[in-house]
């Protein structure tokens, strides 16, 4: 029995969005930390009896922070169901929407959530870290730029999905609304601001990582060789929307690339009893607990992981920036979950160039934006890239397109084992013989956020953004020490 | 155990089924005391929220009474009432209650004795139903 | 108002996080909400523990906006403590206000949930059917887990609510409206539902145009197998579009997407019941003679009553959700 | 609602033993007062008495009430009442409820307890719902004052007179050829024996000739719309192929025609007689014009004919292109004489019509004895013998378990009567079978007792079968009637040369129609349902429609036009006022909560809503607006509310009347 429990509990522990829980031994070593997500909604269940159509507007709200994700994972579970392709138009709208997406929630996470740490710094008070900080550090414009370009974006999403939070525009076989000449040249002006932003945002990460923070970056409490599993088209390039799914194993060679509808050959969850939240892993190298290494099932999704698992980028700016990157870290696979931050910016790129080019393409305002389904429905798949990580759909129903069965794999889950391996790993390499770092609450902190982990799809924070205490008890609970990251 | 006595509310339209309990009375039919009347001037007056809503208080039972089809007072209103009334049962059922604790009767001015005939038939019918349980009365929460 | 800063706080329940971002897409205006008020509580932002809420005199808070459903124990506990310490709560965004997305979980209880996600779910390998549990022993110590009660509840089934802000999530404007109605001299009657309309969706809806005089229909559509002419009333092509039954102020979003309203908004002040209200207009504007065949055929395309009516509003509703027998957990 | 603080007083009438014989009305009082805004309650042995009124007034006054419970009848019978004493203690009338525990409760309940317990629930719903009530007024609407009449037999000829001689435009419709309906057929009425013809004859002219009656003729009610004071009427009359204004009834058409004998069914005398495709009704047919039978005429029938007729009519009279053409009144008040009808007593084996020539039914020998019918007034039998012995059976079909339950009224006395003209022209032996001999009338029983003693058999007993097999040489030839005298308690078996059928009587043909149409409703015997048996045996359930003649339910004459010239006057009352006072339970929209959604649109028949593109609402015209509730039920806004039937009313009322043993 531990004579010292440490509860790092975001904020309160009645505030119950992912707290973690740090068991000492007598001689005040690490015996386990524990990551616990206290948030469970049961979609599965209660999707159930609903047309299939409903879909695309329930499950979203898995999530108000990637609804897009889990909208277009549902529209194309309802293609497959139905057995019916899109238009190319309607893909090509589907793709847009999806990029912007992408593109102004990733710039959200750099910037007003992981930024802080990089430009104003770890170690700058917390009232600093934050998109206030950073107008304060790189300037106004800059700082407007950033509100600026997420903005637009979210106009842009308004327009073409209905709603930005929760968009509805999704319908099997295609998309509602066609989209008007006039919005497509807004879009082709504001294209290549996008990509500028994003070449910007590029170039002062980039000088961030490997001057200033390159020993964080670099550093080892951070470090896990695990699977990564991304999706990639059909030159193994990294592709969001649509694809096969590959999996690299820790020395970064193929393991597996399968389609959508073998996911159950591959992904196995596990159960705790001391979280809400399954755990996903490779069911054929199997569950061997919080251990990473060749022969654990566990895997690494998101921006880092689709790196690791793609052979390049879709877009000339981004393949540069991916290639850049791999330089930097000696070849993939990268290992260093900080990195996922770097990964993170040369998907915005990506994402950006995207935006551009569907734009450019002047069929994608062309009214033929719906295939009308001829088919009796039974079951679909389907897989995108959410912005955190690999997320599948899998629905079951009648005949008449009344849901029996749902299976959800959402980011977080692919990426929950290996986010409480990070945690423990800091927790160890930290705490000693009793000896609490102060550095502990941050560099937990930041592993935390690096993986962008949307507690919204499993628990509730806002990406990143965690404020930590933690709390040293004995082991009558009382508490004796107290650190808080402000 | 105590004999169960169930609660039940008619709605019914005042030209026809209010005119025909009128009826009933003035001849002096006896039957069941369970069945309440609630006037409304037409069964097409009739909102589902009324009988959720009756439901919520307590009924254990709920009957829509209209006029016969083509002898609706104001034309179509019983016609309306019962478009309402298959959807609201689809709903009703769903919702895990019986189908059977909500019925729509057509009973003319003149049939009194009908009035017995339903009333009595349907509480014999909520009798065996038994009393209705709201979901918080079945499932504690937490 | 007293002179300083009013203090205001922001909580979020069983929700998805949505409504933190309707509060941010305010961006500059946000910035000027911030100016007037003191934000002491906002766990997506602001590092206050509930311990410093504790602290607090009753009714220091001048408002708590509080989204989302109570689904779990921990949640009824906060917004207790939060009722005591604020002069208004507001139930911002239809989970807290109706239950939303979450409540149509009322279908079932938490056995069946668990049952599917923990075991029967076809990716879990749980042979020995773990289940979380409130209190668990693991062998460095004990792990506590908040309670999952078996239904969810609206705010008001929890705390007394001062006023409503409607939507899933509330849009910008609708966000500040309410902002403005409370920092205003004159404050709404209590309990209303404000930065809203008092009006339905086809008050802002440009389809609302091309209804003829009587709406009527013959029958009702499948959205999943429908051609949909985008310049005509959806309702008109038999999808049950629920605009006229849902308050507006969301500025028509679905339907200027060419989609269905699906009834974020909820009802109207004077409607009892949103889905008993929306199935007496459905079943109303149906045109077909009043025997079973027919009418059954009208209405064989809406297979999912309470999927329809009550997507963001099973709590809320007044039978709360469905009767489950005894053991009969699963439908 | 209003913000003033609601004070109730409820009034639980005994109504004698009515109530109070079964409902404990002092626990129901108990438990009322414990009601919040219950300020008052007692209970009084009859509140619709003026000693009743006078509490509720008094106690408005001393204890400000501001809303009254009264629970004792039927609002049918007494909201009426009670709001006017509401209204004289000055407060508006609608801030009061009824409670139902009379008809709803007292008198259908068989346990006192349930009884009481039912009671509570009724009169808690009530104050429930008072607390919401609002103050309201009456809509006057203008009333036509013309009147229509439909049927054209001694009722309606009756109803038609009264309302003309008082001034008012009457549309007296009648369905065949000519007016005068069953009583054209008589030759004797009883009691008095007074000549038929000479009775009435004079009235049918009249109609004919009065300046305010407008005759339709040979046409039926097609529609009704509107409502009371305001109906819109739509008739029918089929082309009599005579044009009226032209024939004078000369017949010179009908000897001209190419039938040179008649040899078609002859509606008037139930076939006793044939007439030709162009006839005229009957001699003092009202009007006196021929009428070409399009079934019967060659040339209608099948385009080849001489015409004939045509040449003879010297008037030019004829016209075979004639169309059925469509009259529209608008009048303010509908009396309804669509009379009624004899059974089919073919459907009754046993007494052996149509299987036996000499079985009749009353009404051919009413013809038989007509001095204008086909045997001017004698009884002569299909063999043309004169019948030396007749038997005349009552009640077939009536007071019988397998027909018709009720007693047909009229028979007895129509029987009786038919025995003595019989016998007067005959000489024959005349026998009676009857259960009962209802004689309830005035001189009813003196002539029952006259035509008795006149020698006239009466034999009590229900007829079990009329045959022809003769059992013995007497009976060879005959008509042998099986019954047991009940009197006598013996079977006999009685030979006659021919039998007289009373059969019951029936609604009119087509009387679901005419139900339907007008919206009255009907008893199971599809007579027309009366307001009340009492209180109110003319007026029906829809305002400004009457009813007059036997299609309420069988009468004789008298009573016939003692009910008609009532209706007369019912009707006169209504139209003579000029105008009437609507419940103001009509409704109305919100425009701060209609968004013009239209969905209320298509629930009106009535066409009473109408959307307002400027507005953008959709806007209630309340002269059309008949207070169904329908779209208050459709609107998905809660917009359209309905007076008297708010939903906050109905709510309250529903959660009241299911508080079972509520605090």
């Amino acid at each position: 029995m531990s004579d010292k429990v440490i509860v790092v509990d975001p904020i309160t522990r009645l505030e119950g969005h992912g707290k973690i829980t740090i068991f000492l031994d007598e001689a005040g070593n690490v015996k386990r930390a524990y990551f616990q997500i206290p948030e469970l909604r049961g979609f599965e269940i209660f999707c159930r009896g609903r047309i299939a159509e409903d879909m695309p507007i329930i499950t979203p709200r898995i999530c108000g922070v990637c609804p897009t994700a889990h909208h277009t994972a549902s529209t194309k579970t309802l293609d497959d169901l139905y057995k019916v392709k899109p238009t190319p138009t309607a893909e090509k709208l589907r793709r847009l929407m999806y990029n912007l997406f992408m593109f102004e929630d990733h710039v959200l996470h750099i910037y007003v959530l992981a930024g802080p740490d990089f430009i104003v710094g770890p170690k700058a008070p917390k009232a600093e870290r934050n998109i206030f900080g950073i107008i304060k550090k790189v300037g106004k414009e800059v700082g407007l730029k950033v509100i600026g370009a997420r903005k637009k974006a979210r106009e842009f999403m308004t327009i073409i999905g209905g709603k930005t939070i929760h968009p509805v525009f999704g319908l099997p076989g295609g998309v509602s609304k066609q989209l008007s000449e006039e919005t497509r040249k807004q879009l082709l002006e504001w294209a290549d601001e996008a990509i500028e932003f994003a070449k910007f945002t590029h170039d002062l990460f980039k000088k961030l990582f490997l001057e200033e923070y390159k020993d964080l970056v670099f550093s080892d409490a951070y470090m896990h060789k695990t699977y990564y599993m991304g999706l990639v088209d059909e030159h193994n390039k990294v592709d969001f929307y649509d694809g096969k799914i590959r999996i690299v194993n820790p020395k970064g060679n193929e393991y597996a690339k399968f389609d959508v509808h073998q996911y159950l050959d591959y992904l196995g969850e596990h159960v705790e009893p001391w979280t809400f939240v399954r755990m996903t892993f490779l069911k054929k190298v199997g569950w061997k607990g919080f251990v990473d290494g060749e022969d654990s099932g566990i895997l690494c999704v998101a921006p880092l992981a689709r790196l690791n698992a793609a052979d390049g980028m879709k877009t000339p700016i981004a393949q540069e920036a991916y290639e850049e990157f791999f330089e930097a870290f000696g070849g993939r696979p990268v290992h260093y979950t900080l990195a996922m931050h770097w990964a993170r910016i040369v998907e915005t790129i990506q994402a950006a160039e995207r935006i551009k080019e569907l734009a450019s393409d002047p069929d994608i305002t062309s009214p033929d934006i719906r295939n009308i389904p001829t088919e009796k429905p039974s079951v679909g798949m389907a897989v995108v890239e959410a912005p955190r990580g690999t997320l599948i759909h899998h629905y079951e129903t009648d005949e008449n397109g009344i849901i029996q069965k749902v299976n959800l794999i959402v980011a977080t889950q692919n990426n929950a084992a290996r986010i409480c391996l990070s945690i423990d790993k800091a927790a160890r390499s930290l705490i000693k013989n009793g000896q609490v770092d102060e550095g502990l609450l941050n560099m937990v902190e930041m592993a935390f956020r690096a993986y962008d982990p949307c507690h919204a799809c499993a628990t509730h924070s806002l990406p990143g953004s965690i404020p930590l205490v933690i709390e040293i008890r004995n082991s009558k609970g009382k508490v004796i020490k107290e650190l808080r990251n402000t | 155990m105590a004999e169960f006595k169930p609660n039940i509310v008619a709605i019914v339209c005042n030209w026809c089924t209010y005119i025909a309990a009128d009826t009933a009375g003035t001849a002096r039919i006896k039957y069941t005391p369970y069945v309440k009347i609630v006037r409304v001037m037409c069964s097409g007056r009739v909102d589902p929220q009324m009988v959720l809503w009756a439901f919520r208080n307590g009924a254990d039972g709920v009957l829509i009474c209209g006029c016969h089809p083509g002898d609706c007072h104001y034309k179509e209103g019983n016609y309306k009432a019962y478009r309402r009334y298959m959807l609201l049962k689809r709903l009703v059922k769903q919702l895990g209650i019986e189908e059977e604790r909500l019925r729509l009767e057509w009973i003319a001015a003149s049939e009194a004795p009908r009035v017995k005939e339903v009333f009595d038939e349907f509480v014999e019918q909520i009798k065996k139903l038994g009393p209705l349980k709201l979901r918080e009365e079945v499932i504690e929460n937490p | 108002m007293s002179k300083e800063k009013p203090k205001v706080a922001f909580y979020w329940c069983a929700s998805c996080g949505g409504c933190e971002e309707a509060v941010v897409d305010l961006a500059e205006e946000v910035l000027k909400v911030i100016e007037l008020v003191d934000i002491v509580f906002w766990p997506v932002a602001v590092d206050t523990k509930r311990e410093d809420i504790e602290k607090m005199a009753d009714g220091e808070i001048f408002a708590s906006f509080i989204n989302g459903a109570i689904r779990l124990s921990e949640q009824e506990d906060m917004v207790k403590l939060l009722r005591r310490k604020s002069k208004f709560i507001i139930a911002y965004g239809s989970c807290s206000y109706m239950g939303g997305i979450p409540a149509l979980a009322n279908m079932w209880n938490r056995e069946t949930i668990f049952n599917w996600v923990y075991s029967e779910s076809p990716t879990v390998m749980n042979p020995d059917k773990t289940t979380p549990k409130t209190k668990i022993e693991v062998k460095e110590g004990e792990l506590e887990l908040p309670l999952f009660y078996n239904t969810v509840r609206t705010l008001d089934q929890v705390i007394e609510v001062d006023y409503y802000v409607p939507g899933c999530p509330p849009t910008p404007q609708v966000t500040k409206n309410a902002l403005l109605a409370l920092l205003s001299d004159e404050l709404p009657p209590k309990g209303s539902v404000i930065g809203a309309l008092s009006k339905s969706v086809c008050e802002e809806c440009p389809l609302n145009e091309t209804k003829p005089d009587k709406v009527l229909i013959d029958s009702f559509k499948r959205l999943a197998v429908t051609k949909i002419d985008p310049e005509k009333c959806l309702l008109l092509q038999g999808i049950p579009c629920l605009g006229p039954v849902t308050r507006g102020g969301c500025g028509a979003l679905c339907p200027n997407g060419k989609m269905p309203c699906t009834g974020c908004f909820g009802p109207l002040d004077g409607v009892l019941d949103y889905g008993g209200k929306a199935i007496s207009f459905l079943a109303s504007i149906l045109d077909v003679p009043p025997e079973e065949d027919a009418v059954l055929k009208a209405i064989e395309n809406l297979p999912d009553p309470v999927g329809l009516v009550y997507k963001y509003s099973l709590a809320r509703s007044l039978l709360r959700g469905r009767i489950i027998k005894k053991g009969g957990g699963s439908e | 609602m209003s913000r003033e603080e609601v004070r109730i007083g409820v009034y639980v009438c005994h109504c004698g033993t009515n109530i109070a014989g079964v409902v404990n009305v002092e626990e129901v009082v108990e438990y009322i007062k414990k009601i919040p805004g219950v300020v008052v309650a007692r209970h009084y042995v009859y509140m619709c008495s003026e000693a009743g009124q006078n509490l509720i007034k008094q106690d408005i006054k001393e204890h400000k009430l501001n809303r009254v419970v009264v629970a004792s009848c039927s609002p049918n019978l007494h909201e009426n009442t009670f709001r006017r004493a509401v209204a004289e203690a000055g407060l508006n009338p609608y801030y009061f409820q009824m409670a139902n525990i009379r008809e709803h409760c007292s008198w259908v309940t068989e346990d006192p307890k349930e009884a009481t317990e039912k009671a509570k629930m009724i009169v808690r719903a009530a104050v429930e719902r008072v607390k919401y009530h609002e103050p309201l007024e009456k809509k006057k609407v203008e009333v036509k004052d013309k009147i229509l009449v439909v049927g054209g037999g001694i009722a309606g000829i009756s109803a038609a007179l009264v309302c003309a001689n008082a001034g008012k435009t009457v549309y007296l419709v009648e369905k065949s050829p000519s007016i005068g309906g069953m009583m054209s057929r008589l030759d004797k009425t009883f009691p008095t024996l007074d000549c038929a013809a000479c009775i009435l004859t004079p009235k049918m002219n009249e109609v004919a000739s009065h300046p305010n009656i407008k005759l339709i003729t040979y046409a039926e009610v097609e529609s009704v719309e509107g409502f009371v004071g305001n109906f819109k009427v739509r008739i029918r009359k089929k082309p009599r192929y005579v044009i009226e204004d032209l024939c004078v009834g000369c017949e010179k058409c009908v000897e001209a025609c190419v039938f040179k004998e008649p040899k078609f069914y002859d509606e008037w005398s139930f076939g006793l007689k044939k007439r030709k495709p162009v006839y005229i009704p009957f001699p003092y047919a009202v009007p006196r014009k021929a009428i070409i039978d399009p079934e019967s005429c060659l040339y209608l029938k099948y385009g080849r004919c001489k015409q004939t007729c045509v040449e003879a009519c010297d008037r030019n009279a004829i016209d075979f292109n004639q169309k059925e053409e469509i009259i529209e009144v608008e009048v303010g008040a509908i009396i309804l004489a669509t009379g009624y009808k004899f059974i089919d007593v073919s459907k009754l084996p046993q007494y052996g019509y149509g299987k036996y020539p000499n079985v009749y039914i009353a009404p051919e020998v009413e013809v038989m004895l007509n001095a204008s019918g086909p045997t001017r007034g004698e009884i002569i039998l299909r063999d043309g013998r004169k019948p030396k012995s007749v038997a005349i059976i009552h009640c077939v079909g009536s007071r019988d378990e397998n027909n018709k339950k009720y007693c047909s009224r009229l028979c007895c006395m129509a029987a009786i009567k038919l025995a003595h003209l019989i016998k007067e022209r005959t000489e024959a032996e005349v026998y009676n079978f009857y259960i009962d001999i209802r004689a309830a009338g005035k001189g009813y029983e003196e002539f029952y007792k006259r035509v008795a003693s006149e020698g006239v058999r009466f034999i009590r007993g229900k007829v079990a079968e009329i045959t022809d097999v003769a059992l013995t040489p007497e009976e060879e030839g005959k008509l042998i009637v099986r019954v047991e005298d009940t009197l006598a308690g013996v079977i006999r078996r009685i030979p006659v040369d021919m039998v007289v059928l009373m059969p019951a009587l029936e609604p009119a043909t087509g009387v679901e129609e005419v139900s339907k149409m007008f919206g009255v409703s009907v008893t199971e015997d599809f007579w027309f349902l009366e307001r009340h048996p009492k209180l109110a045996p003319i007026a029906t359930f829809a305002d400004g429609i009457f009813l007059a003649g036997c299609c309420q339910g069988p009468k004789d004459i008298p009573d016939t036009v003692m009910q008609a010239e009532g209706a007369a006057g019912d009707a006169l009352a209504l139209v003579s006022r000029g105008y009437i006072e609507l419940e103001p339970n009509i409704v109305s929209i919100d425009p701060e909560k209609c968004s013009g959604c239209r969905v209320c649109v298509g629930m009106c028949p009535f066409g009473a809503l109408k959307y307002n593109e400027e507005k953008g609402v959709t806007e209630v015209i309340e002269a059309l607006c008949k207070g169904c509730g329908t779209c208050a039920a459709a609107c998905p806004s809660g917009a359209i509310q309905q007076n008297l039937f708010k939903d906050k009313q109905v709510y309250a009322e529903i959660a009241g009347i299911l508080a079972v043993g509520g605090e």
